[in-house]
């Protein structure tokens, strides 16, 4: 039998045995999912290799499920992701109710994003797309909160995504007769003009949905603060790069055909930039921290979505270096949220202060994170960012670079805020009795956090994988290896690393905060919470008089008009709209049945007398 | 050899005369032998169906007269699988209801079941009849059968649904008499087939005249969009399990009238566009209504008459694809909707107004009923990999084909209306708290009722993973609707060689 | 003279049936409704009779000594659809008037407009 | 030709019985004209040489679709715009 | 406003209807090779029943009819199930008009002759006009007529229940008898006799019969539940 379809089968009857045994007391239902979590990922990394393939054919359409290079690494970000998660999961999730629901989620999204990522054909993608769909949105309103909000709205823009998506794959379908990615791509210069510019738009918005791009982006803090931490990590990791990959591998294609600078390409850039944008500005306004990290997730989805639009190779290399990145970081930070909710009860920052001690491991961890999410060297989302810049700068997008720079440099602010809130400060007697989260918690959080540090040391770890994936959709490196496009990067044997020059500026910078630590060290002071400079603000008696409240409200009041009008408003009055549209329409069916009737003679009679138009008779 | 398709109308009518007599030995087999009538002829469909597969159309005589004569039974591939999905939504109604309303007292009871029957034999011979006037009687029968168990329950509006359908259904009958007096007066025969290979000698003017009113006249038993306002308020008020047997009897016999029409009797090659345009029109209206329902039956009536639409546009692609996607349709709404009327009905079991408000967090207490009702929805909207998505993505494809992008469109559109609408359902029954002021006291569902369900279930689970289990079925319907000149063949000239 | 018995007879039973649609259409009594729904059936079985007829035709029975006459005879065929029609109609008719009575035990009126309380 | 002036008087009676029975308020006189319409078409069956139909709607249209109608009229209300005055205060039985 | 509508609507369909129907021409032979010759024919020479619509109703198109029996059966069940009350609720008969003493005495002069000609039109439908539905709805207004004279006269639902279900029984049985012995439902099985003689066209007159049992019992049934129904 061949592995591939052995992998989904065990992850399916994985996810039923663990939904089945879920009500069974004892630990059979946590071995169970342990297990068919890693067992298909040990098989995976063991049993399947790229190039690999599996064909069949089903209800009359053809399907072709191979390992690309390029899928093989999104694979590695999914499994690695997914492991850690599940096994946070375990103990996070302890004594929730409804928790076979949880697992069999858990694992079935695991299996899409597995099949979405082995798919070459566009119905098994959207199969599978689909499947990830509706476990996500279980997901999201497992916990319960808001479900009649935040839930459908994420269903509402997935199905809108979904939908624009097949839209798009039923035209390819109908204008080659095949439903083969390969067979898109290769006839795509072939379409005629308004086909080559829908059929990326529609899958623009549909990839635009799950990567939570600027006006699609409305679900994305809700769903990503609602669904439980240990799923979140995975969600805001893992999931929303399944837009990612789907951009890459099917608008590279497409949009290949666009030469570079085309206004095409341009719009998605811009759209990405302005995610980044918007969603930094967001984030910093937040004062709990699931909803910062959703919005942060916007904003560096964001950048991808640059790297993508911008389309050179190191674009594309850049992009795709921060989409393994963002999984990393983004996984550990939500993961590091999820036990101090956990443990204290609560995830927001007005509330939360002064952890540092209490929880060492868990702020070494976000400590990383914030590093590798700030772009700080020598941590790996530094990489990504230089190559970013270094491909903006190389394709003649001042504007984007100033845009970029500016919204990466606002995400210091979130940044510290994250860190500031929870971690430092004052400690208060309420957080007296929290502990450390336990092991299996913090175990896979060290080890995504010191996943950033290693691909930030040896970024050739990945490169290496996302350049033969480059290859494999057709991008040539025109500047000899891939590596070498960017000042960045040297060669140390056979692995990558930076240039030695970079470390020196890193030992100098590291060697200064050292000081700085241990002179300061004795002038510490301790202030209590209400000692606080409120900038002039006379703060109001019912205020939560937290550090925390307003902590960036200059910068916030400077930006204001840019976030004056939420998008949000404006699906919400569309939304309200259409209800209110559809409320006129069952008016029709007033109740009377004489009226119906009526309606009854006035069809017959329309038609007798549109005869010779209809039936051209 | 289990028997012959003329069988499938005689038995139950034989049983509909016999069970007031054996109702006064013992009152039990007023209940048990619908049920075993009901069995035999799912099992002389399946086995018909089979041999029909294997050996080519059935044509049955009645009376030893050949077929323009006399009244004839066609049993092919496309009628065969209607047949089939209509006899097997008859045993698992029966069998979901058998212990149903067990306080009621001994008349209504026996009555039930015997309208159930005739429900279900009536919209049989609709389907494989071969005469049109023997398919206006057997509308008739349908539509009796029909009102009276709208009006079943005493309690509730349950009359006042019963007479909008009845004068709705009046009215159709009015309607078929004088498209068929027509016809008569113009072809002289009765006959389908017949009337199929005369119909180029008629005036066009008089057949578009008697396309209309046959249209218009079964359009009302098919639900198209502005005959159907009976439908939503006849399932609402009609108990739970008939408003399963509306969605998947009464509508299929409904639509396989229409298609017959406009495929095989009628010449008119617009009035595959005039199917398209209906269609839409039902669909869109239909799906926006459902979005701003406050009962649950009413929600799902709304939604079975949008799905009735779409399978009207998917058979006016016209296409062997169309029509394959329109019978998977068929096919698919068969299966899911009476699980949605079967659960949900368990639902608000308890419930006076029967409101969506009233179940929140049910799923806590009900969890396997509520878990399928769950399991419903998200085939019906089409998600992967249940049954819905496949006969949706053929829709798609098909009307691809043809290039009707505007079509896809609308219809990706209103799906994502249908996706909200049974989202928010699912919602409140899962993840919303149990409020003991608001929400419906559980009733945990009766043994028959969890196997009837459960086997509704399977089959979403079986067409969603396997989809292939029945598209070879489908297709050969789809060639045998398609294929008019054989139908003609087969009925006048094959079909008397094949007389038993 | 026979074209205008030819009018006559399709534009009463077409008349008939318009009148019966309009009692329907209008008429706010869930009887007259009834009465109506008996009016249209009416006139489609004088149409449909009206289709089958032979002029100068007999009926078609055949009477000893005339076997033969079967050129001469009307069309029994719509004779047999309109027996079955009218036992149908009947039938219907009947349900509809149960149907009434049990509404007017509900509502206490007979007025449609009153009887709405299924609606939207 | 008497013949057709029969005719034509019975179908001028079938449609004025046909609007008399829509347009009167009191139900039982538009029963009784629709029972007039059924005994008209019964004579125009027979002159159609349908004698078969004429038997059927003789005593089903005739004598006993009229006889249910005036049951209900009986167990209802006699006059079209009436509402009911008997029992107007009793709430509707449940 | 809505009755002008309705009026306006109207005039469009009557219309197309009159478009529809007003070409055909009153009283003329109109197609060359429809049915109607065959049944024609065929009535006579292999039938050889006089009644060539009795022969349509019961043999060629017998399908139709037993289809109609069902309906109307189903609309006598439809009747009892929508009226039904629980017991306590069943008050007596309504009353449409107090009866008088000649009303009585013709009401029983005449039942046993309405009743006798009913049986005579359903027994004599292969010969003569009529035949099981006109024979049993005169019966049906036989015992209309004495449930309107006499405020006590009863009669038995079970008796009702039996013949008509013994009567339906009877048909399908001969249907399938017909399925057993020729092959296909209602086929004759009996002999068809000499035209015009009382036995004559095989199995056309039992069925009529049983047709005529059913229907009066059916009628009657219906009258008698619906004039029970009191509010």
């Amino acid at each position: 039998m061949n592995t591939i379809i052995l992998i989904f089968i065990i992850f399916l009857a994985g996810a039923i045995l663990t939904f089945l045994a879920s009500n069974i007391k004892g630990l059979l239902k946590e071995v169970l999912f342990l297990a068919s979590v890693i067992v298909p990922v040990v098989m995976f990394f063991t049993g399947v290799k790229a190039g690999d393939s599996f064909n069949f054919h089903l209800a009359g359409f053809a399907f072709q499920w191979e390992i690309t290079p390029l899928g093989y690494l999104f694979a590695l970000i999914v499994t690695g992701l997914g492991v850690m998660a599940a096994i946070y999961a375990v103990s996070a999730m302890q004594k929730t109710k409804n928790l076979g629901l949880f697992y069999f989620n858990f694992i079935l999204s695991i299996m899409s994003m597995l099949g979405i990522l082995f798919s070459r054909d566009l119905v098994s993608f959207f199969i599978f797309w689909e499947i990830m769909t509706w476990s996500s949105y279980l997901m999201v309103v497992y916990q319960g909160k808001d479900v009649q909000k935040v839930g459908i709205k994420y269903f509402i823009f997935s199905a809108i995504g979904a939908y624009a998506m097949l839209m798009a794959i039923v035209m390819v379908y109908s204008l080659t007769g095949s439903m083969m990615i390969d067979k898109m791509i290769q006839s795509y210069a072939g379409f005629a003009f308004n086909m080559q510019i829908i059929i990326p738009i529609l899958f623009l918005i549909g990839f635009g949905v799950k990567s939570a791009m600027m006006p699609l982006h409305v679900w994305a803090p809700g769903a990503y603060s609602h669904s439980p931490m240990a799923f979140t990590s995975l969600f805001s990791g893992a999931l929303s790069k399944m837009g990612i990959y789907g951009m890459v591998i099917v608008m590279a294609g497409m949009i290949a055909y666009f030469p570079e600078g085309h206004w095409f390409r341009i719009v998605i850039a811009w759209l990405g930039g302005i995610t980044a944008v918007g969603g930094t500005l967001w984030a910093i306004a937040q004062d709990d921290a699931k909803k910062l990290l959703a919005y942060s997730s916007v904003a560096q989805l964001g950048y991808i979505i640059v790297g993508v639009g911008i389309g050179t190779p190191l674009a594309m290399l850049a992009a795709l270096f921060m989409a393994v990145m963002h999984a990393l970081f983004k996984g550990t930070l939500f993961m590091a949220v999820g036990a101090i909710e956990k443990q204290t009860g609560t995830s927001n920052f007005t509330e939360v202060t002064g952890l540092i001690r209490k929880m060492p491991l868990t702020f070494l961890a976000s400590l990383m994170g914030i590093i590798a999410l700030a772009g700080i060297p020598p941590l790996g989302g530094f990489v990504g960012k230089w190559m970013l810049y270094e491909s903006l700068i190389g394709s003649d997008h001042y504007l984007l670079v100033i845009v970029i720079f500016f919204s990466s440099t606002a995400a210091f602010l979130y940044c510290y805020k994250f860190l500031f809130g929870f971690f430092l400060g004052q400690e208060e007697k309420e957080w007296e009795h929290v502990k450390e989260a336990p092991v299996l918690m913090v175990i896979p959080m060290i080890i995504l956090a010191g996943g950033t540090f290693l691909l930030g040391t040896f970024p050739g770890l990945v490169i290496k994988p996302i350049s033969a994936g480059l290859e494999q959709l057709g991008y040539a490196a025109t500047q000899g290896k891939y590596w070498e496009m960017s000042m960045l990067f040297n060669e140390w044997g056979d692995q990558v690393v930076l240039e030695p020059i970079l470390y020196a500026i890193i030992a100098v910078f590291a060697f200064f905060l050292v000081f700085l630590l241990i002179k300061n060290h004795k002038n510490t002071r301790y202030v209590s919470t209400k000692d606080i400079s409120t900038s002039g603000e006379v703060p109001k008696e019912h205020e939560n008089l937290t550090f925390i409240q307003n902590f960036f409200q200059p910068f916030l009041r400077a930006v204001e008009p840019l976030m004056k009008r939420q998008i949000d408003f404006y699906y919400n009055g569309f939304g309200k709209g259409i209800e209110a549209l559809f409320d006129f329409t069952r008016r029709i069916y007033t109740g009377n049945g004489q009226t119906y009737a009526l309606y009854a003679i006035i069809f017959v009679v329309i038609f007798l007398l549109l005869k010779t138009t209809l039936f051209g008779i | 050899m289990v028997g012959s398709p003329v069988l499938l109308i005689a038995v139950p009518l034989l049983a509909a005369f016999v069970i007031p007599l054996i109702g006064m030995i013992w009152k039990e087999l007023v209940r048990i032998v619908p049920g075993l009538v009901l069995a035999y002829m799912l099992v002389l469909s399946v086995t018909l169906l089979v041999e029909v597969n294997q050996n080519g159309t059935i044509v049955e005589t009645i009376a030893g007269w050949k077929a323009p004569w006399g009244i004839n039974l066609v049993y092919s591939n496309l009628t065969g699988l209607l047949a089939t999905i209509i006899t097997t939504l008859g045993f698992l109604v029966w069998m979901f209801s058998y212990r149903f309303k067990r306080n009621v007292d001994f008349e209504p009871a026996k009555k039930y079941f015997i309208f159930l029957m005739m429900l279900v034999a009536g919209a049989t011979g609709i389907v494989i009849t071969g005469d049109i006037f023997n398919q206006f009687v057997f509308i008739e029968i349908t539509g009796i059968s029909a009102y009276a168990l709208t009006a079943f329950y005493t309690g509730r509006n349950s009359a006042e649904a019963a007479f909008k359908y009845l004068m709705m259904g009046s009215l159709a009958s009015s309607f078929l008499l004088i498209a068929i007096a027509i016809i008569y007066s113009q072809l002289g025969t009765l006959n389908m087939a017949e009337i199929a290979s005369k119909m180029h000698t008629m005036d066009p003017v008089f057949k578009v005249i008697a396309l209309i009113f046959f249209i218009t006249g079964i359009g009302i038993e098919a639900e198209i969009f502005p005959l159907n306002g009976w439908a939503p308020d006849a399932y609402t008020e009609a108990p739970g399990p008939i408003g399963a047997a509306f969605a998947g009897v009464v509508v299929k016999a409904g639509i396989y009238a229409v298609i017959r029409m406009v495929f095989t009797l009628f010449d008119i090659p617009a009035a595959h566009d005039f199917l398209i345009t209906i269609g839409l029109i039902t669909l869109i209206v239909a799906e926006s209504t459902a979005l701003r329902q406050e009962k649950l039956k009413r929600m799902l009536a709304y939604s079975s008459i949008g799905q009735m639409g779409l399978v009207l546009v998917a058979f006016g692609i016209g296409t062997h694809a169309g029509v394959f996607a329109a019978l998977f349709l068929m096919l698919n709404h068969a299966v899911i909707k009476p699980l949605l009327f079967f659960s949900g009905s368990y639902l608000v079991f308890n419930s006076k107004e029967k409101r969506i408000s009233e179940v929140n967090g049910l799923g806590k207490f009900m969890p396997y009923t509520a878990g399928l009702f769950a399991l419903g929805s998200f085939a019906i909207v089409g998600l992967p990999p249940f049954a819905g998505f496949w006969s949706k993505l053929s829709v798609l494809t098909a009307a691809a084909d043809e290039g009707l992008l505007l079509v896809i469109a609308l219809v990706l559109i209103v799906s994502v209306i249908e996706i909200v609408y049974y989202f928010r359902v699912v919602n409140r029954i899962f993840f919303q708290e149990y409020n003991k002021e608001e929400s419906v006291v559980p009733h945990k569902p009766r043994f028959n009722a969890i196997i009837a369900m459960t086997v509704l279930a399977i089959l979403i689970l079986v067409i969603g993973f396997y989809p292939d289990a029945v598209t070879g079925m489908l297709h050969s319907a789809s060639s045998d609707l398609l294929d008019k000149s054989g139908y003609i063949d087969n009925v006048l000239q094959v079909g008397q060689s094949l007389i038993r | 003279m026979y074209k205008f018995l030819e009018y006559g007879v399709y534009g009463a039973s077409i008349l008939l049936i318009l009148i019966g649609l309009y009692a329907v259409l209008t008429k706010k009594s869930l009887i007259k409704i009834v009465i109506g729904l008996s009016i249209i059936d009416g006139g489609i079985h004088l149409l449909l009779i009206t289709i089958g007829y032979l002029r100068q035709g007999t009926a078609p029975i055949f009477s000893p000594g005339f076997e033969n006459a079967a050129a001469k005879m009307v069309d029994p065929v719509p004779q047999a659809l309109v027996l079955t029609a009218i036992v149908i109609g009947f039938g219907v008719t009947a349900v509809a008037l149960s149907l009434v009575i049990r509404l007017y035990r509900h509502h206490r009126t007979l007025q449609i407009d009153e009887i709405k309380s299924l609606k939207w | 030709m008497i013949y057709l002036i029969l005719i034509f008087f019975l179908l001028i009676l079938m449609v004025g019985a046909a609007i008399y029975a829509v347009v009167q308020k009191d139900l039982l006189y538009a029963v009784i004209a629709t029972g007039v319409i059924s005994l008209v078409l019964t004579v125009l069956f027979y002159i159609l040489q349908a004698p078969d139909v004429a038997l059927t709607e003789a005593a089903i249209g005739v004598a006993l679709t009229t006889i249910i109608f005036l049951i209900t009229i009986r167990n209802t209300l006699r006059h079209e715009d009436e509402y009911s005055n008997k029992d107007k205060f009793k709430s509707p039985t449940k | 406003m809505r009755k002008f509508l309705v009026i306006l609507i109207l005039a469009v369909l009557g219309f197309y209807l009159f478009e529809a129907f007003s070409g055909l021409g009153l009283g003329f032979p109109r197609f060359e090779h429809g049915v109607k010759d065959y049944y024609l024919d065929k009535t006579v020479s292999e039938l050889h029943v006089a009644n060539t619509v009795t022969s349509i109703v019961v043999s060629f198109r017998g399908f139709d009819t037993l289809g109609e029996v069902t309906v109307l059966f189903l609309a006598v069940s439809a009747l009892g199930s929508v009226l039904y009350k629980r017991r306590h609720d069943v008050g007596s008969r309504s009353i449409l008009f107090a009866s008088s003493g000649i009303v009585r005495s013709g009401s029983k002069l005449l039942f046993p002759a309405i009743i006798l000609l009913g049986v005579y039109i359903f027994i004599h439908g292969h010969l003569t006009p009529g035949g099981g539905f006109q024979g049993g709805a005169i019966i049906a207004t036989g015992f209309l007529l004495m449930l309107l004279a006499y405020e006590n006269f009863r009669v038995s639902h079970h008796v009702l229940s039996y013949v008509e279900s013994l009567a339906g029984i009877i048909f399908v049985v001969i249907g399938l008898l017909g399925f057993i012995d020729g092959g296909t439902f209602l086929q004759n099985f009996l002999p068809s006799g000499i035209l015009n003689e009382l036995f004559s066209g095989g199995v056309i007159g039992i069925i009529y019969v049983m047709v005529g049992f059913k229907v009066a019992a059916e009628l009657t049934g219906l009258i008698y539940s619906v004039l029970h129904e009191k509010d």
